[in-house]
């Protein structure tokens, strides 16, 4: 009996999809999609299609504007990671961005006043947590849906921005918040950090294959094992050759991977992680199980307020000035969720990851990006987006349609 | 109508579980009015009902997944307080119940240890809540914990219950529930999706539960499998009592009887 | 091949599109025709526009020409230009920074002052007023608001005018001025004899209110940017002042200095002032005059001065009806 | 045995929420609170807190005011109804302002190129109805989420609403269109339509009750049946003699009501309402029980997008104009939504209804109208209206809490 | 393996509807591999078989829930094209799922109509669809389907299903398949949650069902019930063909060793 036919693409994608990296695959392909399209279709198209022009320039894919890409996406990869939390409950934040244009205010308002910068940074994240949790309280304790308590918080959080910033917006100056956006690691201490980060990954995957061995568990075939590193590597050693190209690595980019490795940790690898992917999936179940179901819905709010405060934080330094319109008045909110449902994450809870959020916040950042590098007029760049969201996301789809 | 005198009596060992007078209301629908009940250490309950008797209830109101609108609880005859799953987790008291409670998108090892994550030691200055969870302790249990019920098609424990048959995964909310460390377990139809072999398991792992002490509540509408592990029969009906037979005391057609028509058609053989 | 970058706010209001940027590429194209001029639109983000500064350098900008969402947030791209050695242009709004090069403005603070005179010339003693101001986010509705209370206050003061009722615009929405009229009108029962408003968004807004009380046209209503909607509501009298600026001169003016600076050539003949900028640098700036448009005479004038501005574009729909377009 | 123990507040909620008119109660005790704050306390503090006040005025609840309210809520009202259709499948729609504002542009400009009113409007709705549609085929077929979907419409119509009108705004002048918001019922009419209505609404349930008895079902309590029917009617009257005290039932109103009461039937009433209710339940039962779930989904983008045109016409005629920020731009989008939320539509599907989706738009109007009337600063307002939505939607939450 | 020569020969009467090599793959896991199978009018064909052998898959397949990834379907021996419940609902296919299918937010009478509401007289003007539903009719029709399964604890047919015990669904369930037209009927695991006297209602409905020319496919792991209604026994295994029985040419001892061993250890006595 031929229980082995032929696999079609499809069947091969959504296989892919079970296993721990193939999660990154339709998200992946979106970037390199985009990435093609902008960085080799547009310069060579430009080219043919003008006469002058004496050689191709391949701006997109230049390291300079790659290093531009990273801290333009910055603050919404951070906004998203948050986002991604409370989604993977399968509630919403409306109010992030709010948060963190509050925060932000209320750094900038801190550092004039006279505090310490390290302290200012402190206490705004302490508000932006205390400020998600708050509204955790109302989601988990009162039961209001989390779309209408957030949507009350972004309106609350956008009057209180006001509030602390009268005129509308505010400079920072401060070296040590600037610092965030502007220090650059040397170039050796890049390639120490990205060789440490491979090693440290080979070890602990082959490790784990070798107790999966002992303890008589089905193990993963060597070639997705040492797959997983090779890719892990090139990825690392690419991206810190690509920045110390044009400058080095910046902080921002270190400081956002080391958050986004924690939280990743945190929701993947401990029994609390466990416990929001369970709500997610079934709270009625994981309340039957013993989870603190509220508890757990304040904790995730309260992370995503600690997030918000962050980006607010890295906003600040990257932007030299706190305004209304780049937090709370803007697209940051539509951005970070949508980086993080981009990023596979669903919006009924259950399913994503936070790495796929800065992979979505990668593709949000890519597309305004290359778009402006393209020249085309704003109504053209707002339609032309939304297209290519739609067919970033349409990888996604076909992945995973039809598996009920 | 007062059944205290039907319900077993001195004979009976002392109850390590009971409540009494639990009233449970949804909305407009009195699904529970006044159920008395006990359960002794060593012992099989069966609990048995028309359906929509409010069997399931009850078991979600000693389990605290329900707060009962009345009622007293009483462990070892001392009083105490359920009214979430957690209370009744710290009692000791495990359940299956009959809709499961799997969450779809984790995978079978996941499920099994759901709410008792194992973790890695050496990260005692963490919280427990942030410790590296031990996944490959986690696997190793949900191994041994499905081929003792013998789930042979299941193929990894690594599999999605999203995807696995209905017998399948009321295995694993069985596994789940008998892992467990506790001295009161309540299954609620445990059998209804399973094959005969694993059926045949989890009679045999229900004495094997009476054997080590446990108080065991077994709710099922398979007669056969009642009289085969139950010590003694209670029987609800409309959401109140109707008796509480000794199994060696009684047959299955009174017991069908007494469930369906209640105590006035039925024989008069209570304990 | 040199290029410059022209970073404009948003794409709400038609005029940066239409008019300012139009004047400055077409400028461009007569005095410098081997510059290349890129148009970024920041859509009222300024985490946008710091991102399109960004792109322009990577393209290889010589002179950014920027018009910021707000002088504080884009301090940056002064900042960022800087260290790539290409000189900032403030267009119409002051960049607060000590890196900005030139500033070239019309004088908004003087046209809220044109509309709050407007109204008061054409009102009595103890008449009462609505003012619907712009976005509370947007600081340039707070220069504009402070030119209306230059002309206001002293009447409030002395009791010549009421202040009847004053709201402000989230976001310029005219669905919000409506309601501000709306309300105004229903707290004062009718009793208002002119409408300070911001712009001509809030302007047709009220106009739209008023008609349904049968007022429109009985009310002298301000306005500012003398839009096609605006002069179209006044040739039907509806609205009776807006406030224009010349800003073919404005665009002129910053792409002339802009040749100069890709030049690198000398620009001070072309901006003879200076100012101090907010944080204290100073700045080579060049003022450009303003016209307060009233009634029919005043859109005659708008369509004689603004070249982006024609009378078929303005005579249209119940406007082609007016003696103006007839 | 006591089975009738004693019934708590919150029980005695719950079990009026499960009646036909009991899904009102939240909406309408929160509405009740608005009002009764903006209407009453708010002018007796500041009659009481201003000693040159002469006599307390209750603006907001006079009847010019509330004329006022309901115009001011109508295009709220009316994109709420639509939306709340998608959310019955537990689906969302991020595009509908912006749809409304490209319908509402289209007819700016095909009025002025001469194409006769009525026919604009129907081809403005046919407009609406295939962008809707669109990308419900998106969402249905290809499977992207109608999150990301609608995010793209989103972006691309607000680029197509500045393609359209180049100018960012345009005057609408023509009287049919502006004749929506204008021409009023006479009084008599007003009187006469809400008799008619009363009456069929009191035939209908009395009719109703008399098949019930003949057939053997349960019936309703006839207090509850004289009950709604009472209700119903003061309600219609009361309505509108306060319209009538101040001018009369303006068109625009009569219309709306028209349109949700149709779109109210076909949901409850209708096998293809019920397949809605089906999908938003439990969409893989819906679909092994025969329902053809993409056309269903399809089906109902495309009304959405209906709805939305019928907005952007509402628009146009209300304001006068049609402008970028006024629809694509503003904060048109968020408050349908709100309302539709609000309302006690779950965001999850299966459970909503039309009718609380103009109450919830009632209540976002109020919020606005009320504070435009104190005359509290913007800061003041935004943090206030985050408030107030709060305690609008607790009482919601609250007499469902622990249903579960 | 070829296990034709073991199913049923000319004796049988012709199938009604028949489906052979099914093959049915999810991600990597095959859950049918080549299975054939069949049924005839007028006959109650039991589906038998271990915890994940696949039975379930099989109706799903059948019903068009699944689309199979190879295969043939005939109906009466003419090929016909089953990829949706659409297709299966118009060949008169109707089935109980394991699961139910039930919409929660949806009352009882609506759950019961679910698909085929009926519509009132008199607006033939309008697309079906687009017609006024008949309530009441909906209702009446629930309560009477419901008094024959008896399950007299169900207060309402106004009630959510939301609220009801395992019992009452698996009860409403089972009514909207029976109570369609239809020639052929799946009833997969029906009796599992069900009370005594249910149980036996629905097995009496199977065999009117039976007795009235339908094709009745019967899926359970309850030997007395299958062999009191069965006219025959089809075994699965791994998602493979063991092989089909005569209810009467064997015993439930043989169908369980197939079921969990295969034929290698079971008699050979096959039709
Ligand atoms: N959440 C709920 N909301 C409303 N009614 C409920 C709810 N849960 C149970 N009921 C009602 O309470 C009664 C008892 O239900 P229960 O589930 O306890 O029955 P059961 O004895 O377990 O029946 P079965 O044998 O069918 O599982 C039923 O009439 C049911 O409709
Ligand atoms: N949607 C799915 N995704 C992945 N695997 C599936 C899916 N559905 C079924 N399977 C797998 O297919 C196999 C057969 O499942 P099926 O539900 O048909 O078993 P069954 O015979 O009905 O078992 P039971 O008696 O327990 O109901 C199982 O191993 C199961 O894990
Ligand atoms: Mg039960
Ligand atoms: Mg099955």
């Amino acid at each position: 009996m031929s229980s082995d036919l032929k696999l079609t693409f499809i069947d091969r994608l959504r296989i892919m999809r079970e296993t721990r990296f193939g999660a990154f695959v339709p998200v992946l392909l979106a970037l390199a999609a985009i990435w093609t399209y902008f960085g080799i279709a547009v310069p060579i198209w430009n080219y043919w299609g003008d006469s002058d022009a004496e050689n191709i320039r391949f701006i997109f894919l230049s390291s300079r504007n790659i290093y531009n890409l990273f801290m333009q996406s910055a603050v919404i990869a951070t906004l998203a990671v948050g986002i991604t939390v409370v989604l993977l409950l399968g509630d919403i934040d409306l109010s992030a961005a709010a948060t963190a244009g509050v925060c932000a205010a209320l750094l900038g308002v801190l550092v004039l006043a006279g505090v310490p910068a390290w302290m200012a940074c402190l206490i705004v994240m302490g508000v932006g947590t205390v400020m998600g949790a708050a509204q955790g309280v109302l989601v988990a304790y009162v039961g209001i849906p989390s779309f209408v308590v957030t949507l009350a918080g972004l309106l609350g959080f956008q009057g209180l921005m006001q509030k602390i910033l009268p005129t509308g917006n505010l400079n920072v100056g401060d070296p040590f918040i600037r610092g965030f956006a502007r220090v650059l690691l040397p170039d050796t201490a890049g390639w120490a950090l990205a060789t440490a980060c491979v090693l440290a990954f080979a070890v602990l995957n082959l490790r784990k294959q070798g107790q999966r061995r002992q303890k008589g568990l089905e193990l993963e075939s060597s070639v997705a094992v040492w797959g997983q590193v090779a890719f892990f590597g090139v990825l690392m050693f690419a991206t810190v050759a690509t920045l110390n190209s044009y400058r080095s690595v910046p902080l921002l980019v270190v400081l956002l991977m080391a958050i986004t490795a924690l939280v990743g940790w945190v929701t993947t690898s401990t029994p609390y992680g466990r416990s929001i992917f369970a709500v997610g999936g079934n709270q009625e179940s994981a309340r039957r199980v013993g989870m603190n179901v509220k508890r757990i819905r304040v904790s995730a709010f309260a992370i995503v307020g600690l997030m918000a405060a962050i980006g607010g934080i890295f906003g600040a330094s990257r932007f030299g000035s706190v305004s209304y319109t780049a937090f709370a008045g803007g697209s940051l909110l539509l951005e970070s969720i949508g980086a993080a449902v981009i990023g596979g994450t669903s919006l009924f809870g259950g399913r994503g990851s936070v790495w796929n959020a800065i992979l979505g916040a990668l593709v949000i950042g890519s597309l305004g990006n290359g778009l402006d590098l393209s020249g085309a007029s704003s109504a053209d760049k707002l339609m032309f987006s939304g297209a290519i969201l739609l067919l970033a996301v349409a990888i996604d789809a076909v992945s995973r349609s039809g598996s009920t | 109508m007062s059944f205290e005198n039907k319900t077993v009596g001195h004979t009976a060992p002392p109850p390590h579980l009971r409540v009494s007078g639990i009233h449970k209301r949804f909305g407009g629908v009195n699904a529970l009015r006044g159920v008395d009940f006990e359960v002794a250490r060593g012992e099989v309950m069966a609990l048995v009902g028309d359906n929509g008797a409010g069997k399931s209830t009850l078991m979600k109101v000693l389990a605290g997944a329900h707060a009962a609108n009345e009622g007293q609880f009483f462990i070892d005859e001392a009083p105490v307080n359920v009214t979430t799953p957690n209370d009744a987790n710290g009692l000791g008291i495990q359940i299956v119940y009959q809709d499961l409670a799997l969450c779809e998108n984790l995978d079978v090892a996941a499920n099994l240890s759901l709410g008792s994550e194992p973790v890695k030691s050496g990260w005692g200055f963490l919280p427990r809540l942030l410790r590296p969870l031990d996944d490959l302790e986690m696997e190793v249990k949900a191994k041994n914990a499905i081929d003792r019920l013998q789930v042979k098609t299941l193929q990894s424990v690594r599999a999605k219950v999203g995807g696995l048959s209905g017998g399948q995964r009321q295995a694993i909310a069985i596994a789940r529930a008998v892992g467990a460390d506790c001295s009161v377990v309540m299954l609620d139809e445990p059998t209804a999706a399973l094959g005969v072999a694993q059926t045949r398991q989890v009679l045999d792992v229900v004495k094997r539960l009476r054997d080590t002490g446990h108080a065991v509540i077994y709710i099922s509408h398979n007669m056969r499998d009642i009289f085969e592990v139950a010590d003694r029969i209670c029987v609800l009906r409309h959401g109140g009592n109707v008796a509480t037979w000794r199994t060696e005391d009684t047959t299955p057609d009174e017991i069908v009887v007494a469930m369906t028509r209640g105590l006035d058609a039925g024989a008069n053989n209570v304990v | 091949e040199d290029m410059v970058a022209l970073l404009l706010p948003e794409n709400v209001n038609p005029r940066w599109e239409q008019q300012d940027a139009a004047a400055f590429v077409a400028t461009m194209a007569r005095i410098a025709p081997e510059i290349k001029v890129e148009v970024f639109n920041a859509n009222n983000d300024t985490s946008v526009q710091q991102r399109q500064a960004e792109q322009a350098l990577t393209q290889g900008a010589k002179v950014l020409i920027v018009i910021p969402i707000d002088g504080e947030s884009s301090a940056i791209i002064a900042d960022t230009a800087a260290e790539e050695g290409v000189p900032t242009i403030a267009y119409d709004r002051m960049i607060n920074s000590l890196n900005t090069t030139f500033w070239v403005q019309a004088d908004l603070e003087g046209m809220g002052y044109d509309q709050a005179m407007h109204i008061i010339n054409n009102t009595r003693d103890g008449d009462t007023f609505v003012m619907l101001k712009g976005s509370p986010t947007d600081p340039n509705a707070a220069v504009i608001h402070n030119g209306q209370l230059r002309a206001l206050t002293p009447l409030y003061e002395s009791g010549a005018r009421v202040m009847g009722y004053e709201n402000w615009t989230e976001g310029w929405d005219p669905t919000i001025a409506r309601r501000s009229m709306d309300q105004a009108l229903t707290l004062l029962d009718n009793g208002v004899q002119g409408v300070v408003s911001s712009n001509d968004g809030n302007a047709g807004a009220a106009i739209a209110a008023m008609e349904e009380q049968g007022m429109a046209g009985t009310v002298p209503v301000s306005g500012l940017d003398c839009t096609i909607q605006a002069q179209q509501l006044m040739l039907l009298g509806l609205q009776t002042q807006c406030g224009w600026r010349p800003l073919e001169d404005m665009a002129a003016a910053a792409a002339q200095v802009s040749v100069r600076l890709v030049n690198g050539e000398d620009f001070s003949d072309l901006a003879p002032q200076t100012v101090e900028n907010g944080v204290g640098a100073t700045v080579a700036y060049v003022p450009v005059g303003s016209y307060s448009a009233v009634g029919v005479d005043g859109v005659a004038y708008v369509i004689a001065n603004d070249a982006s501005i024609t009378k078929e574009m303005v005579c249209q729909g119940e406007a082609a009806e007016t003696t103006f377009c007839q």
